[in-house]
């Protein structure tokens, strides 16, 4: 299976990328696409929250790829899936930047979701990446959240 | 065997990475932990709370008691949070 | 909730609309589309199947646009989604061409995965489309798939 | 009350869309469906196998025990395949 895996510092546009991902897999009839965007707040929602300013992404380099590529391998196993594309920003972001793009190619969609959806639970809580946020208060390393262990282990009983 | 911190054990350490060649009597993930804090107020702040640390040896996660002989790279981090 | 529904005969581009509906969407932490596109042949691989050289997509005016809508009102009380945007193709189409466009926006990815795909389940086996595929052996109409029918009720229960 | 057919309903019956006015005693689409089916041959054939048959009443999905009195706009239709 073909699949393209990009740890970049450099800015993409999702769209941009969801047109090349479909073009290459013109034959697939089923393509899936998450992207993560820089929120400018730090908590549930808005109004309780701080303003984020902005955000830096450390990550290990070679594990990082080395982690997704395998991520990839174990979704390529689960489901008959044509083509992934995973790119992930590092260095610093502003707000509404994106800052994950996972797609999936597939000939059905119950299969696009599913492994996309499986990329992004692993990916949170996998991949060698950790987010540093600035705002009025400071700069702060963003704890994980127990809800993405809880998301992700639910792919292991199924 | 080169030794690497990210993120905020980075920060508290005051380096990213360190090559260093533990003793022979220094045979898990754990023994490396115990040896490292010793090396200076910083590296035992790092690693004092160690439900907060994550391990990767050469480049695949591991845990406390994973045997390190061997191995060339190792790897301490809080748990990720990328995506 | 915005949301947007287009049922048209022009062709589209799937990366386009991702770009303006994340723009839009700046704020919305997690965005996820699913891209319907015309396949070249009408069996489960290319291998087993015949070419399909043209497709005609009828579609009821009015109801469609209407059910759409419900399934977005629908799609909107279960879940917490700040966004929809549901394109769908009606005419001839020519293999690649994209058919359906479904994006979802919302602060957290789990909602947006859920709503996406709750909306093509429903939309496959609610809204009145109608596929004509024309292939080396004639013109016929594609049959409904029972497994469609499975998948739309499965969210029945959740 | 227009009458719509789509798809191999309309083929069959060979117009889209009919004005018609049934009598006071079809007050159900199973009723409408009989009645129908005495227009043409091609009426007739397209409402042979019911079980192939979706209805709309008033672009509402509904099913051949829906009563039709007042509606203006019933639609017959094979189950949908778009998407």
């Amino acid at each position: 299976m073909a699949h393209k895996i990009r740890v970049q510092r450099a800015a993409f546009d999702q769209g941009d990328e969801l047109t090349k991902f479909s073009a290459r897999n013109a034959s697939s009839g089923a393509i899936c696409s998450f992207t993560g965007q820089m929120r400018d707040f730090n908590g549930p929602d808005k109004k309780s929250s701080e303003t984020i300013t902005t955000m830096e992404l450390e990550y290990y380099p070679g594990m990082a790829e080395r982690e997704l590529a395998e991520l990839v391998a174990q979704a390529q196993q689960r489901w008959g899936i044509d083509d992934v594309c995973i790119i992930h920003r590092f260095g610093n972001l502003t707000p509404t930047e994106a800052i994950v793009f996972v797609a999936t190619a597939s000939a059905h969609r119950a299969e696009a979701f599913a492994a996309c959806e499986f990329l992004m639970d692993w990916l949170k809580t996998k991949a060698p990446f950790w987010k540093k946020e600035t705002g009025p208060s400071g700069t702060t390393w963003v704890a994980a959240q127990s809800s993405d262990e809880d998301r992700a282990k639910r792919w292991e009983n199924n | 065997m080169n030794i690497l911190y990210f993120a905020w054990l980075r920060e508290r350490i005051g380096v990213g990475a360190e090559t260093l060649s533990p003793p022979a009597a220094v045979e898990t993930v754990t023994q490396l932990m115990d040896w490292l804090s010793q090396r200076s107020a910083g590296h035992a702040a790092a690693f004092a709370d160690r439900k907060l640390i994550r391990i990767a040896v050469d480049q695949v996660h591991s845990n406390p008691a994973t045997r390190i002989i061997g191995a060339k790279e190792i790897a301490f981090f809080p748990p990720v949070t990328g995506g």
